[in-house]
């Protein structure tokens, strides 16, 4: 499936507690160190929304991906298989 | 009316592409007809490339896979852009607008329905825009009937997604049934390449 | 921008291979930072797994010699390599399927030999890379694609098992508890010997939705409310313990 | 097969009669079952898992035994041990399992245990491309264990086929107590089609005489009986050799020379029997194909083309692998002037047809993960017309 | 074998030179000493195990390492892991372990892992008859795998063959990375003879560059380098289709279809540099024996017998079984009547010498556990004269 | 004159092929006695056993189903034939390599699975048939043909192990303590679950001589001298307990 | 090695403790049960001496087998290897 | 002088059969001679029938078994009538007496030697035995030398039990030369049959 959300975090409320970084399965959240905040990277972003569910201040809210705007210019994916 | 009708189904990873060919074989068989089918494997919980194919046939398959698709019901645009060049001179192309954007329409015939927008809006959930395009499939070749569609949709499906789906269906029959009436009116007999001989009793 | 951990990455993978949501993401990242809290070279350490999305973790994405084995095989190629340069550090990160079902062996025998490697086993109580299959670590009662009726068979407590077999360090963690999940990590490598950490990593796709789980997030937020210490557990009846897990470490120096 | 003697029954059909439309590997469970099949052991692999998965279903369901067990070898052990306790029993997996399975099976040969495996070939070697297509077992199946063994083996070529070999593996399995290695491949395993079901289907049930001896006969190449475990038999079953009674008999030449002769002979003494292949504008044809599984298909489908276009050729299509079908290869290339073998592999049926033909043997090989496209072989015979 | 290039070094001897009365067993494991093997993992079987006794003295003793596993599958495994660590590693076993080890050696076949394993052959099938001899795992080494692979294959006929081969399979398998097999059999293994010591003994490194892929080259026969784990090279190691740099591709017909085809045509490809025979009388021979092993003991000593009663008859002595030397039989069997071939199997090298020989071929089989005597071949030989 | 337990073994085998003073023969009496004491019909009992000179022992002597498996996989055939007929009184019988060095993974699911069958292990501490190589249960610094120097890897506790695997019956006596030891045998049997008795079961031939243990009846005294009670080793501290054997029963109903 | 000792059970001491019976290897000690005293047969005893070294009343002595005397008839032994 | 002489020993497992192949190999080998031996295996440690055979030989050994023996040491009766029959016309049995009791001494000639007995009572071991006998094939027939037989024995074998078997060699070949004397005495000199020439040098 497409990603059909995507989350969207809103500075003001955080307190740069990390919990979304740690929990990111796709490593796609950063401490911004120069700016002090966090950066969500969506090429790597799946939109599984595990940040938002788990982020102690509720700043991070998961928005529908707007089926027109282009999505940002993913780096290209690994052909992969399942089950080996 | 043909011996044998070649149709690929194309889209997303979780859209419900190898469900559209397996409903679609079973159908044909509970008609009486013939079908094979296959689909890329391994693939469906990811958001890549994903590809059902069946053939259907009045008589016993020869070889099972498609060898020139006859008709595409194409979900996703990477899928339109994968698959397009397979489909024969005088194919059909059935795909999901506007998600979709056809990009050739001269070569082949294009047929643009709403069907992930018709399914999340009127049926709750865009899981059951296959099943949309399975009606307008069936509204619009008569490949199969809806009947057949509707059983072999009933099979091993949890009852909370039969209702779902039955409605789906039946959006889609009429949605493609009113396109057949509008391509007949303009006289076009080509779509009867998309409905079979009766089955060949053995 | 980039990625977080960045610097332990290949560059030429870009993305992981894993669902929306998948606990083995969770952890990869758990795994890196323990290297980097650590201050360890990737030069100087070897990943080995064996077959499944968990022997996904490492290989190819860590930027260290990686060896994705056989299903199963992890710990025993491990062992030849270790054992022949034992300057490398040593890590095995596979699946629960991979290491205590078909490798069960291996790894009973690494832990018996006390041999300084750190095994850490992505449990996420199926078989999640073949279609969701029942495993030696389902829960009783659980769905899965080969237990129609709910399985049947009780399950393994891996960390009491590979203790038992010799093992100087074992722990358990959820990936919700992403820290602490850390450190023993972090504890694992230091030590001198055969350290085991199981790591509670939900599958979503494979476990979560046939046990309706609901999304990624609920899942994990589902383990994290069955987690109990080894502390609190001990003040506990039988009947409270139903249904929770009880992290903590459960052997250390 | 010939279905004669006593021990054939006719049974009722669990499945309600009539056409479905089918998974290959959905219908190989399903020609199992009805073919009696009561145990299952497996462990899950792509592309086999459907197998099991559709019997950790219906199995129970038929208050029947299913078990999961911890590997391949695991697997392997439960089935030999369940059909000695009297089991119609069997397992699948496919390339990394079935090398696993390998010291198993040669105790199932030389212990004539009556079991059927389900290899549902991907590309190998190795985890290779674990989602797709490939035919590179067929060598191991004859010759993955150690020792001089015979199995049988055979080459499904279509969803109907998978249930009905599925059918033919328990009952040959039964009749000559041999391991019955049923060697799919993931392109009709994963394929659908539509399958027919019959009202009944044929069963053979193994010869459970106690008053002959388990593991000898007079003839040299006889099928001696098998009792069950709880029969008040007393077997006494060994992998190490033995006597007609069981009894180990490790330093002794003559009984040693005697029971490895047997356990091949009575298969190679059958090879006629239990060969089957099927033959396709080969009246008159000048030149052959030679095909199994998918790639027969392929071939057919190339064949009529060609016959289309006027060229005298035909297409011979190997049901059964093991034992090789010899004589229907030796009269055909007495016949025509040339052969071609396409494989999804390196060339494995191609070696068995250079043993015995007297023509040429041309070879086209394909071991990219994909089925061999009829358009490649149409190509290559005009190429090498 | 040409031992040439930078990579050949001679070394000294760890044994002392001259002439030593040693078991077949114990000259191999001195053999893989000389030339350089640091790593062994086993396991214990009947008649291997005088090789890993050995090991488990001398590799200690010299600073290497010796482990025993749990069992085989974790003997092949640790081997690939340490070969990988950069070590010249190897394990012994016999026909049940050598079974269990399927699926590692196409593992190690796959990612071109150089390793050795000695098969010492005892009397299969199965459990069989585990102190006597046999020769009954040729076909397995080649074809035991899953998938279309490799294997080189060296057959020694005497203790100091066990001692030279064990060399040249390490060197061997260093060079065209790839696990060589040494099938030796029970009465080698546990065969005593004098037998040389050289001062020094040649050895090939396999060549560490980082600079060029370790999984391709352009050349579609072509030998990649190795670099070891822990020199920085970032190695990507898998038993999945990968790319030249080890990056799994498990959805690309095309690199699967290189990669399949390389590492059988690497192979393939130098056959002939590979194949080693011995020709004994056969420059005017009318017949021919072929044989490997120690039955070309015995069958060099029947046609000797056989010259002193006149019979223009020779012997064509098998070193390498795999790949098979086809050149040599193929010569051979265009400038004589026939060819015998005896074995302790029921015919494995015999099918092989099938499929290419023009002349006629017969085989003396035997499997009781027992060498084959001179006597027997003399007889056979005489009677079908 | 006969045998004694003579109506449970097979006329036609007259001799065991045990070295003289062999435990495994001692153990095999045990057996017997054990399924006489609790009046259990030998029609109704499958014996199974891998391969090693422990496997022997039921196979050909006991007259009754026997299956001599392969080396290892003594526990999975017996998976099979157990859930296939239900009626079989199932018991395995082998040794320690053969059930916990090659064998150690089927051990343990077996146990985990808490099937009813009975795993009597004849530990000898060594691989004795195949001439005295060391074993998963070898002590540490002891003599084998692989260990010249004595071995380096600790020994698994079976009893232990298999317990934390899931079993539901544990105990481990010496065949020195004979009725004990039939005891255990015969409560295993009536357990209804996953059994486990591991036998010290010394090998004069090839443990004993390399281990300078004297003849049989020394190396049998050597083990009684050996052996302390669960009770007491609970009394003794880690010095005291320095070679010794706690025996008694692990887990129990 | 063939046997080169057997055991001489003297009946006068013998308690019937039966331990002899128990730790017998070869199952070559009875307990005549009409008789009430341990027999020993000989034609299964492999001399071992754990008969003697375990008599808790030290009435079972090893005695060297008379290399003249014939050994009592042995019943035929199957011809077994080691070494599986 | 023979190319190459084939002995046989014979015995129970237990009673070092299979050492004095491999010493009387290993001697054979010292002196610069070929050898090739084999033996029964698996045997050793139970009352069975066990067998050792070399072949010793002045150039290269071409087949590794002994075909037909010149010479056997027999140490159980059981091996005596075993092996007996396998004996060349010309052949030599030497036996370890009165436990092996020789039933046709006509067709060959036969040696009997208390080496039990002797070992037992001088050395204080029946294990001993087998270097008895070593010594006295060596005495009697010359095959090897009585310094290469010591050197041979002492290798790879404790330390305690260096001196017992040195002993036992020279015995054995006190014994075996007595005997020799005695037979060239009676002018036989088909003794010769079973010293070797030199060894060819390659
Ligand atoms: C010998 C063998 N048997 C079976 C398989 C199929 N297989 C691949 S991954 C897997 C299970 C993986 O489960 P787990 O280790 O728990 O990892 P997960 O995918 O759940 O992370 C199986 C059975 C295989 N590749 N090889
Ligand atoms: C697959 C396989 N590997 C190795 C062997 C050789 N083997 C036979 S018995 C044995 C060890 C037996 O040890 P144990 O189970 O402890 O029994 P014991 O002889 O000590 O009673 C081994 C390694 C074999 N038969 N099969
Ligand atoms: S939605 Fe998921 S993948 Fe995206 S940033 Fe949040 S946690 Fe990471
Ligand atoms: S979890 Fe919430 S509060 Fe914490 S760092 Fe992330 S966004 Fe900020
Ligand atoms: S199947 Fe499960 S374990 Fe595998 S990647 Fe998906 S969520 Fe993760
Ligand atoms: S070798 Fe050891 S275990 Fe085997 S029979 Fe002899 S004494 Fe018993
Ligand atoms: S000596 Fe040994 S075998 Fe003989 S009776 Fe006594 S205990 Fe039994
Ligand atoms: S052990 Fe001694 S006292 Fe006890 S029964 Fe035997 S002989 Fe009698
Ligand atoms: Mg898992
Ligand atoms: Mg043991």
């Amino acid at each position: 499936m497409a990603r059909t959300h995507r989350p969207r975090l809103n500075r003001e409320g955080c307190k740069l507690c990390q919990m979304c970084r740690y929990l990111c399965p796709d490593l796609a959240i950063r401490l911004e160190e120069s700016g002090g905040f966090m950066a969500i990277d969506l090429r790597y972003c799946k939109g599984c929304g595990v940040c938002a569910a788990f982020c102690p201040e509720g700043v991070i809210e998961m928005v529908r991906e707007d089926m027109g705007e282009a999505p940002p210019k993913k780096r290209p994916r690994k052909a992969v298989a399942r089950r080996d | 009316m043909a011996e044998k009708v070649q149709v690929c189904f194309g889209g997303l990873g979780g859209q419900g592409i190898v469900l559209m060919g397996t409903v679609l074989g079973a159908a044909a068989v509970k008609q009486g007809f013939w079908a094979a089918g296959s689909n890329s494997y391994g693939a469906q919980a990811r958001g890549s490339a994903c590809r059902a194919e069946v053939v259907v046939s009045s008589q016993p398959v020869d070889f099972p896979r498609v060898i020139r698709p006859d008709l595409l019901v194409i979900l996703s645009q990477e899928a339109y852009r994968k698959f397009l060049p397979e489909l024969g001179k005088e194919g059909l192309v059935i795909y999901d607008s506007p998600g979709v954007k056809p990009e050739q329409e001269s070569c082949v015939v294009h047929l643009g329905v709403q069907g992930t927008e018709l399914a999340l809006e009127t049926l709750g959930s865009a899981q059951a825009a296959n099943m949309v395009f399975l009606g307008v499939l069936s509204g619009l070749t008569r490949l199969v009937s809806l009947d057949s569609l509707l059983e072999a949709a009933r099979e091993g499906v949890p009852q909370k997604f039969q209702d779902m789906n039955r409605r789906a269906l039946e959006k889609g029959f009429s949605l493609g049934s009113e396109a057949r009436e509008k391509f007949q009116k303009q006289g076009n007999r080509w779509l009867e390449r998309f409905s079979l001989e009766g089955p060949v009793s053995l | 921008m980039a990625r977080d951990m960045d610097a332990y990455l290949r560059e030429e993978i870009q993305s992981t291979p894993f669902c929306p949501g998948c606990g083995h993401g969770i952890l990869m990242g758990a795994i890196l930072r323990a290297i980097d809290g650590l201050g360890l070279s990737m030069e100087r350490m070897l990943f080995v797994s064996g077959i499944g999305c968990a022997a996904w973790i490492p290989s190819p994405h860590f930027k260290a010699d990686t060896l994705h084995t056989l299903h199963g095989r992890a710990v025993a190629f491990a062992t030849g390599a270790k054992l022949y340069n034992p300057e490398l550090i040593t890590v095995v990160v596979s699946g629960d399927g991979d290491l205590s079902s078909i490798g069960g062996n291996h790894l009973i025998h690494a832990a018996r030999r006390n041999l300084d490697m750190t095994v850490i086993c992505a449990n996420n109580m199926i078989y999640g890379m073949t279609g969701g299959q029942v495993a030696s670590t389902t829960p009783l009662g659980a769905q899965s694609s080969t237990t129609p009726s709910g399985n049947q068979e009780p399950p393994f407590d891996l960390c009491g098992l590979v203790a038992a077999a010799g093992a100087t360090y074992v722990a358990r963690y959820g990936v919700v508890q992403p820290l602490l999940l850390q450190r023993a990590i972090q504890r694992g490598l230091q030590n001198k010997g055969f350290s085991f950490i199981e790591a509670l990593s939900p599958c979503p796709t494979q476990f979560g939705r046939r046990n309706r789980m609901g999304s990624a997030g609920e899942a994990l937020k589902g383990l994290r409310d069955s987690l109990v210490s080894r502390k609190e557990a001990s003040k506990m009846g039988k009947e409270a313990l139903q249904g929770k897990v009880i992290y903590g470490e459960f052997v250390h120096g | 097969m010939e279905l004669k003697g006593a021990e054939l029954e006719q049974v009722k059909n669990l499945l309600k009669p009539g056409d479905y439309y089918l998974s290959g590997n959905e219908a190989a469970a399903e020609g199992a079952i009805a073919c009696g099949c009561d145990f299952y052991a497996g462990y899950p692999i792509t592309p086999s898992s459907e197998i099991m998965e559709r019997m950790a279903q219906r199995l129970p369901e038929l208050g029947r035994c299913f078990v999961q067990m911890e590997d391949e070898i695991g697997s392997i052990s439960a089935v030999i041990g369940a059909s000695w306790a009297g089991a119609r029993a069997m397992t699948a997996t496919s390339g990394p399992g079935f090398s696993l399975m390998m010291e198993g099976l040669g105790y199932a040969v030389f212990t004539e245990t009556p079991l059927v495996v389900m290899d549902i070939q991907r590309a190998g070697p190795c985890t290779g491309q674990a989602t797709r297509v490939g035919a590179g077992d067929i060598m191991q199946a004859k010759w993955g264990m150690h020792g001089d063994v015979q199995v049988i083996a055979l080459s499904p070529w279509s969803v109907q086929e998978m249930y009905e070999l599925g059918i033919q593996a328990f009952n040959m399995a039964e009749k000559y107590r041999v391991p019955v290695v049923l060697l799919g491949e993931e392109a009709i395993g994963h394929l659908r089609e539509r399958i027919r079901i019959p009202e009944r289907v044929p069963i053979i049930r193994r010869d459970r005489s106690k008053d002959r001896p388990p593991f000898g006969t007079e003839e040299p190449a006889g099928i001696p009986p098998m009792p069950a475990f709880g029969e008040g038999a007393h077997l006494l079953v060994t992998g190490s050799t033995h006597d007609p009674w069981g009894v180990r008999r490790t330093e002794d030449p003559e009984v040693h020379q005697r029971l490895v002769e047997r356990i091949n002979r009575k298969i190679l003494a059958r090879r006629e029997e239990i060969c089957r292949t099927e033959e396709y504008f080969l009246q008159d044809a000048e030149e052959a194909v030679i095909a199994y599984g998918f790639t027969a298909r392929s071939a057919l489908y190339a064949v009529r083309r060609l016959r289309e276009k006027g060229r005298r050729v035909g297409l011979l299509r190997l049901q059964t692998l093991w034992p090789f079908p010899e004589q229907a290869v030796d009269t055909l290339s007495r016949r025509v002037k040339r052969i071609l073998v396409p494989e999804m592999n390196l060339g494995q049926v191609l070696g068995e047809v250079q043993k015995v033909a007297r023509c040429q043997v041309q070879a086209y090989n394909q071991v990219n993960g994909e089925i061999i496209h009829p358009e490649a072989i149409l190509e290559s015979m005009e190429r090498r017309g």
